[in-house]
């Protein structure tokens, strides 16, 4: 419950500066300031737009359909935000025990799906529609090679709690103990995990459902104001969610990345006492920091790469990803059983 | 505890209203969901039953018929679909081309 | 003593739940609603799952349910319904003989459930050795292994066969 | 092993169809030559056929098997045989000859010499066959080559006319032969001609009738073949065809064919049917010489002519004198030929001269003084004349003589004699017309040289008319060819009547001299014109013959049908219409009784079910949801019956 009561505050604080993060990540990219003005390096710059996105008119289109169209937001935020319930932020801290963890994220995950269908359904437009459709063809898509990079890693851990997974990176070596050090080959399910999940979170390259040049706004187009602040909000949400799962599943977690080199025992000092408050903190806060740099990477490949068509996007997943995903889970397998 | 009785309360308004809706609604897909609400109906009886079970068979049971259900719904809709696209009909009781 | 309570009360919530959005979707006219109702179904359904110690289940319910079979049938409705911005309803046809059909079988329900139940002598809840999760693992690799195969082979001839369905173009006879 | 003698006949026999398609591939330029070098073979191999074969050989062989009976074909030698087949062969060679110079301008010369070689391929079958049936074919084939010659020039009017007129009076001649053919098969049970006459001789085991009916069919295919009356009317008309196949088919072979089969079935003829013979034999001579004299055509007058002497040698034969019809039939196969060789050369004339295309250049009114410009033509013509309308040293008297003689001294009515003795004095008088009309009066000046080809087989043909080619007798045959003739063929005595050379020259003179006086002096114009009144249209139109033929046979022929037809319709018809109707009413009656009483019951029935299944189907209404509602239903029913 406590990590559940920390992660809703720490969400909404999060998106407004991943927004403004975006903003800044996108500038230095592009070799340009980004915003200035609001505050110093314009550091408010978000809060201003949060503060006009709450003036502004809920608009809601005459032939909508009114309940869905209202509904739509909320089922994707409660569905993205549920997933929270189960994450760990550190050795004691965690929202649900379930012994289902992981199990349950994917489930949530795809439930996703219902809010933006409702949304592109309910506002009763073309973009929407299509947006919609293609939105919900991509993450329905993209969950097969997601889950079959996360069956690569559960296979391995024995487990789907995500606490025990975490549980066993623990070490003194520090990121030796992860397992995309401990079991080598976890680099490619990572990488098909990452692609899938910047697919799951509608970013670029797989920002299609919303393409602001085809298809306006996708299947947000007719949402403005607060509605449009959730959906936003849902958005950063989910992609904070896939990068913690990211970081949980290969990356050790709440662990810290420091070893233990004899007599500097950095692994110690950054860990904290297990049972008392250090703990928590250093948890938290390695697992937050490595979400970050989880984050700055997406970032980083929204502002690199163009977008893909829908062609290229379904063989990606249909005839590459989930291919290999296939075949990496007979390796892990096998490496389970033999190694 | 809740007693098993509820459970069965439960299945069976589930079930009772998966019929009516098979028999009342015209729209084809309207009928599969009604086929869902029973297979769901069943579930929750498998799911009650298996409270007493140390086996958990009845939870298997319930994996297995969740399986089907969607093999059962994919196969329907196939159906569904193919026939709307060469009869542009999607109401069940206009399907009466074989009738004698 | 509290948490059973809350366990409790969550099982007549959600049954309650469940019930009434069957019933709207037995009233409703309107598909795209009904199908939305439908997940309210689900997910009461799979939280009843969860409630009655049934996790991996409830979770499979939401995953494969929510996940799957209903985006499918929306996609069903989508491709077997003229899209003109208008609302999608259906007709309500034999409404009698539906309702007296239904008053019909809770009578007998009720009948039934008036008499003793046999299933009462099933004994208590039993403690289980392992996790719910891990029991079901085993038990589909051991007890279960013919069945999860026939299963699989089902449902991959049902996918195909699903697949072939809709993707193939019948040559109009006519 | 096939002996020499074999050999040579069915070289006589093949050679000409051989040579007929090697002329036709030979083409326009070579087919004259190939033909004529092939029946100048035939006419070697037929001369040296006569000399070593000898009399009765037999060439048989099986040809079809029916059950228990079969049919042989088979070839047949002997003096007639080798006689006949000189002749044809000889007259075939000349007209081939002729025809060389006469055709040169024609545009399909190789299919006019192919078919004389097919002709002559089935002429020579009619002769040397021993079999009736065998006989039967080629005189088919010679029917049909004819029809083709006869219309050579098909792309003109009058040709296919006239050899279709000439292929259906054939027919119905065929008819008759194919009776005899059945008649004959039927009692002696077999074809062959020799074994039939040895049958004959020993005594027919035949009824009269049957017999009168086989010689009467005999006689119809003779009476078609050799234009006797009333058939005869498709010979004048055949002169539309080329003037050498005239000479060939028309004077010389294919119309001797009928007199050449009669001759060898001799023996077989009652004497009921040879009286039939001889009064239309009479018949035919009288009406064909008559007919003779209002004709303009050259040609014409020559085929009536042909028809007239025909009748004589038919006469003969039904006097019961066949040497002197098969005598008749030689002598006149030559002058008859040689005379319409002349014709071909006076029309041959013609053509090369005027090329006018109104010009008709067989009209004799066209015609005159020729005597100067066709020199050989003239001496040819004037002989073969003088032997046609039988006048001491040539050849035509010694045949007429001997047919005359035959004639008086049986027991033919008495009119026939009649008949025979007017048409010599006829046969002399139009024969004179023709010849004063074309070669006197005034004369023709022309640059015209009488070609070789045309020559020679006239001056052949003019040698052959002389009486010293048969006999040394110039007033009497008995010592020369009849005689040995009289060997192989039956020939009772004749009587001897010293006055009858005396009145048949008196009479031939007579008419030679008449057509003089009114040709040439211009006398008799009076009584001439006179009987033109009244005999004019009579003899021009021979007897109204073709009138008759077509109103009163054809026209009779066409009443009768709708007369039956009539018959057919409103009577017959008419009760067959009653019966259908009495047969409709206890129908209707019967179709009540089922309708009513027996459909009724099956009605009852068919409603009931009609009826239970109407109920039933109710619930097959094709809808699945109330298939649903009524399986539900049928489980609550079990679930309160059980419980």
């Amino acid at each position: 419950m406590i990590a559940f009561l920390i992660y809703l505050p720490f969400l909404l604080v999060f998106v407004i500066f991943a927004v403004y993060a975006e903003r800044k990540v996108s500038a230095f990219m592009q070799d340009r300031i980004g915003p200035m003005e609001t505050g110093k390096f314009g550091i408010l710059q978000s809060f201003a737009d949060v503060l006009k996105m709450m003036q502004k008119e809920d608009i809601i289109a005459l032939a909508a359909d009114r309940k869905l169209f209202l509904m739509a937001p909320l089922v994707i935020f409660v569905s993205v935000f549920t997933g929270y319930a189960v994450l760990p932020l550190s050795a004691d801290i965690q929202g649900s025990a379930a012994e289902t963890g992981i199990y349950f994220l994917l489930a949530v995950i795809s439930l996703d799906v219902i809010g933006i269908l409702m949304a592109g359904w309910g506002s009763n437009s073309k973009f929407s529609l299509f947006g919609a459709m293609r939105s919900v063809a991509q993450i329905v898509s993209y969950e097969i090679p997601l889950g079959l990079a996360i069956l690569c890693v559960i296979m391995l851990m024995q487990t789907l709690s995500l606490q025990e997974i975490s549980l066993q990176q623990v070490g003194g070596l520090g990121f030796i103990h992860w397992n995309i050090i401990q079991y080598p080959f976890l680099i490619v399910p990572f990488v098909i995990y990452f692609i899938a999940s910047l697919a799951e979170s509608n970013r670029t390259p797989f920002d299609l459902p919303e393409a602001e040049s085809e298809l306006i706004g996708g299947f947000h187009t007719e949402y403005s104001g607060f509605r449009w602040a959730v959906i936003m909000l849902s958005e950063y949400g989910m992609m904070l969610l896939v990068s913690l799962i990211a970081v949980i599943l290969f990356f050790g977690s709440w662990n810290t990345p420091l070893p233990n080199l004899g007599p500097v025992r950095l692994a110690d000092w950054t860990s904290g006492t297990v049972g008392q408050l250090s703990a928590d903190v250093w948890g938290t806060f390695w697992i937050l920091s490595k979400a970050m740099l989880m984050i700055f990477v997406q970032m980083w490949v929204r502002w690199t790469y163009p977008r893909i068509r829908v062609d290229q996007m379904m063989s990606l997943s249909w005839k590459y990803l989930t291919p290999i995903g296939l075949f990496m889970v007979f390796v892990s397998g096998f490496w389970k059983l033999w190694m | 505890m809740i007693p098993i009785e509820h459970y069965i309360v439960l299945s069976a308004a589930l079930l009772i209203i998966g019929l009516m809706i098979i028999i009342i609604k015209r729209n084809a897909i309207m009928v599969l969901v009604g086929v869902e609400l029973i297979l769901n109906a069943a579930n929750i009886n498998l799911v009650a039953f298996a409270k007493n079970d140390p086996l958990l068979t009845g939870q298997m049971m319930s994996l297995f018929v969740i399986v089907i259900a969607v093999a059962e719904s994919a196969v329907a809709l196939a159906i569904i679909y193919q026939v709307y696209r060469h009869q542009q009909v999607s109401n069940i009781d206009e399907l009466d081309e074989l009738n004698g | 003593m509290e948490q059973i309570n809350f366990n409790i009360l969550a099982f007549y919530g959600f049954a309650g739940l469940a019930v009434i959005s069957a019933l709207m979707i037995l009233m409703s006219k309107n598909i795209i609603h009904s199908v939305f109702m439908l997940v309210l179904v689900f997910l009461s359904v799979a939280a009843i799952y969860i409630i009655t110690n049934a996790e991996f289940v409830g979770v499979t319910q939401i995953m494969v349910y929510i996940g799957g079979i209903l985006i499918l049938m929306m996609f069903g409705v989508m491709l077997t319904n003229r899209i003109d911005g208008g609302k999608m309803l259906t007709e309500h046809r034999r409404i009698i003989p539906a309702v007296l059909l239904g008053l019909g079988l809770a009578f007998v329900f009720y009948s039934t459930l008036q008499t003793k139940f046999p299933l009462a002598e099933f004994g208590p809840q039993s403690e289980l050795d392992k996790s719910v999760t891990e029991t079901i693992g085993i038990n589909f690799m051991t007890h279960q292994l013919v069945a999860l195969e026939l299963t699989a082979v089902l449902l991959l001839m049902a996918l195909i066969g699903a697949a072939f369905l809709a993707g193939s173009k019948f040559e109009d006879k006519k | 092993m096939v002996d020499l003698n074999s050999i040579l006949m069915l070289a006589i026999l093949l050679l000409p169809l051989v040579g007929g398609l090697l002329a036709y591939m030979a083409g326009n330029r070579g087919g004259g030559v190939t033909i004529a070098t092939v029946f100048a073979a035939v006419l070697g191999i037929a001369v040296w056929s006569f000399l070593t074969i000898p009399a009765g050989t037999n060439l048989q062989a099986d040809w079809i098997r029916l059950g228990e009976y079969s049919f042989a074909v088979g070839l047949w030698y002997d003096q007639l045989t080798g006689i006949m087949v000189m002749v044809v062969a000889l007259i075939a060679l000349l007209v081939a000859v002729f025809s060389m110079e006469y055709m040169k301008h024609d545009e399909s010369r190789a299919r006019y010499f192919g078919l004389l070689g097919l002709f002559a391929f089935s002429m020579y079958g009619i002769v040397l066959s021993s079999n009736l049936l065998l006989t039967f074919v080629f005189w088919e084939l010679v029917g049909f080559s004819s029809y083709l010659l006869i219309g050579f020039w098909f792309d003109q009017v009058k040709p296919p006319l006239s050899s279709f007129k000439a292929f259906v009076m054939n027919k119905v001649g065929d008819a008759g032969f194919l009776l005899g053919i059945f008649v004959l098969y039927a009692y002696f049970k077999t074809l062959n001609i020799a074994e039939l006459l040895v049958l004959a001789e020993a005594g027919l085991d035949i009824p009269d009738a049957m017999l009168f009916m086989a010689g009467l069919g005999l006689f119809l295919a003779a009476v078609g073949k050799s234009a006797q009356f009333p058939l005869q009317t498709w010979l004048p008309d055949a002169m539309t065809g080329p003037t050498p196949v005239s000479a060939l088919i028309h004077a010389a072979t294919m119309v001797a064919a009928g007199v050449y089969l009669l001759v060898r079935v001799f023996p077989l003829l009652s004497p009921d049917v040879l009286q039939l013979i001889g009064v239309i034999g009479g018949v035919t001579a009288f009406t064909g010489a008559f007919a003779a004299f209002a004709q303009n055509d050259i040609k014409k007058i020559l085929a009536y002519s042909t028809v007239s002497q025909l009748g004589y040698m038919v006469m003969a034969i039904g006097a019961g004198f066949p040497v002197a019809a098969f005598f008749h039939l030689v002598t006149h196969a030559f002058f008859k030929a040689g005379l319409f060789l002349c014709a071909g050369s006076i029309i041959h004339y013609f053509h090369e001269t005027n090329h006018d295309h109104d010009f008709d250049a067989q009209d004799i009114r066209n015609m005159g003084g020729l005597r100067a410009v066709l020199p050989i033509t003239f001496v040819t013509f004037t002989i073969c004349t003088l032997s046609l309308a039988g006048i001491p040293l040539f050849s035509g008297f010694l045949s007429k003589e001997l047919v005359i003689g035959g004639i008086l001294s049986s027991d033919l009515p008495s009119i026939v004699s009649i008949f025979a003795l007017v048409s010599v004095f006829m046969t002399a008088a139009y024969m004179g017309r023709l010849y004063f009309r074309v070669f006197f009066g005034t004369q023709v000046k022309s640059r015209f040289v009488e070609n070789i080809k045309m020559k020679l087989p006239l001056m052949v043909l003019t040698a052959l008319s002389f009486w010293a080619v048969f006999t040394l007798n110039p007033f009497g045959s008995h010592n020369g060819v009849t005689d040995s003739l009289a060997q192989i063929i039956f020939n009772p005595e004749m009587a001897h009547y010293t006055w009858l050379p005396i009145l048949s020259v008196v009479l031939a003179v007579s008419g030679i001299l008449v057509a003089y006086l009114y040709v040439e002096k211009g006398m008799l114009v009076k009584p001439v014109s006179a009987s033109k009144k009244i005999w004019g249209g009579l003899s021009a139109n021979n007897f109204y013959l073709d009138y008759f033929h077509r109103k009163i046979v054809a026209g009779g022929a066409m009443k009768g049908a709708s007369f039956l037809f009539f018959f057919d319709k409103k009577i017959l018809d008419r009760l067959i219409d009653l019966l259908a109707k009495a047969e409709v009413v206890f129908a209707h009656f019967v179709g009540l009784i089922d309708k009513h009483v027996v459909d009724g019951l099956v009605k009852l029935l068919a409603w009931t079910a009609r009826f239970a299944g109407g109920r039933t189907r109710k619930l097959q209404s094709g809808n699945v949801q109330m298939y649903f509602v009524w399986a539900l239903f049928g489980l609550l029913i079990i679930v309160y019956f059980l419980t």
